[in-house]
């Protein structure tokens, strides 16, 4: 077995203060410096928030599936759903100068992931990969 | 997230601990919507002790501020973690939201 | 999906930090009192550190799997691997008396779960069955 | 897990803080070991900062204590977090090992 970790909860927000546990340790493990590691806190949460509001709209009994993959040279997150599908357009958040609620998540991932992709071949759900490369500033 | 209201010398305060969250913000929403409708002057916010704030969290404090400028109240937040200044500056929110480095300089300003 | 938290992993000991944090997450959401959640924790340390240590012999790129229930009866934590079959007549752990190092783990799950069972209809690897019931002093 | 090796007025004091378990134990052994293989005649064990220890991390100072009392030495713990020594007490180690309130009791002893 590789280097990774599989977590799987339901879509209910109880669940995303153990995603955030999970997720520091595992970035702390890949030898990230705490600022980031505050920073992939963030982005994941947001990221399953996306799939329990969006995908799921609002349903908190569906699944969710994370894995973590390290190596040398790549921190890797996936998130998997069997919600809809998201319709990567809409997918850019609002503009941060325009003052209103909602529309952050979206970058709050983008600004310390170096990917984020869904995997256009998934014909039902969303896998969502989140890279981070290491020794490399955004 | 734990909430408690006091009365500071008349000045309602909200302090505020531990996660803000997905889970926990629509309990803020409650509690911080319960006060503004009374259309109190101001509502200072004590973040001190907030260790975490996502999206979900920014969202129901920038509907408080909305709503309280509806009715020309103030809405001011004071002893705000580095952390979470980091992610109202990235979000432009701290040019919207008056922060105060405690509640001494949100009273007086 | 109902209300459980499955988590899969190496059989290496530096995961066993993240199953800590994890343990802790779930025991609280149950309302266990923080002694009772410190000993959940411990057991469930120990109880993945026997398996990497007697079901894998030590090799630590097998697969641990994990899964958590919450009811409002009990909280169970099912262990399984792929590993050697568990010989139950040995495991009963040393008498407390007794001083010498190991032998202590099994002592440490049984002080906490009320349940601590292999499910034997299993014919490859382990499941192990370990419940603590809710509102009940042990 | 972390380790710092002192000298306290000519007297070898190891101060452990963090996590002991499966992980870093091995680490610990060596260490410990490491010390009294030069048959030391005390050994101060300061626990103050550890928050967890598994049966892994007691087997090693079974292991230490074995090896200590074998040349007639002594390995003393001081400073035990409630936590760590309700854990010693079920095991009955509280019996088997030394343990002191703080470092001067220990080394006064
Ligand atoms: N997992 C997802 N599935 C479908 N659509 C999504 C998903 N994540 C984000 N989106 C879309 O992207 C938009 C921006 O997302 P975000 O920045 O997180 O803001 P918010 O979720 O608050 O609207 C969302 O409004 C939604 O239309
Ligand atoms: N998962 C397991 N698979 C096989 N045997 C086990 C397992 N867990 C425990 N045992 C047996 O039970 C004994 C007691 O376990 P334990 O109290 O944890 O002490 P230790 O592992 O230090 O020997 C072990 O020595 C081993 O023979």
């Amino acid at each position: 077995m590789k280097d990774s970790l599989r977590i799987s909860f339901p879509s209910h927000p109880k669940y995303l203060s153990v995603v955030r546990l999970v997720t520091v340790k595992i970035a702390e493990q890949c030898g990230f410096e705490e600022k980031i590691i505050e920073e992939i806190r963030l982005a994941v949460d947001e990221a399953c928030a996306n799939i329990i509001k969006h995908a799921y709209k609002g349903d908190t009994s569906k699944e969710i599936v994370l894995k973590y993959m390290n190596t040398k040279k790549k921190f890797t997150v996936i998130l998997e759903d069997r919600g809809i599908k998201a319709d990567i357009r809409l997918i850019k958040g609002r503009d941060l100068e325009d003052v209103r609620p909602g529309g952050l998540g979206v970058h709050f991932i983008r600004r310390v992931f170096d990917v984020f992709e869904y995997d256009e071949k998934r014909t039902k759900g969303n896998k969502l990969i989140l890279i981070k490369y290491l020794g490399r500033e955004k | 997230m734990n909430i408690e209201v006091i009365d500071h010398k008349g000045k309602k305060v909200l302090t505020l601990s531990g996660e803000i969250d997905m889970y926990s913000s629509p309990e803020l929403r409650e509690e911080l919507m319960g006060i503004l409708i009374k259309k109190v002057p101001a509502l200072y916010i004590d973040f001190r002790e907030v260790s975490y704030i996502d999206s979900s969290g920014i969202a129901t404090f920038v509907e408080g501020l909305k709503y309280v400028k509806s009715y020309g109240g103030r809405l001011q937040f004071f002893s705000i973690p580095k952390g979470i200044m980091d992610i109202f500056k990235f979000s432009k929110l701290d040019r919207v939201f008056e922060i105060y480095g405690n509640l001494d300089d949100a009273i007086n300003s």
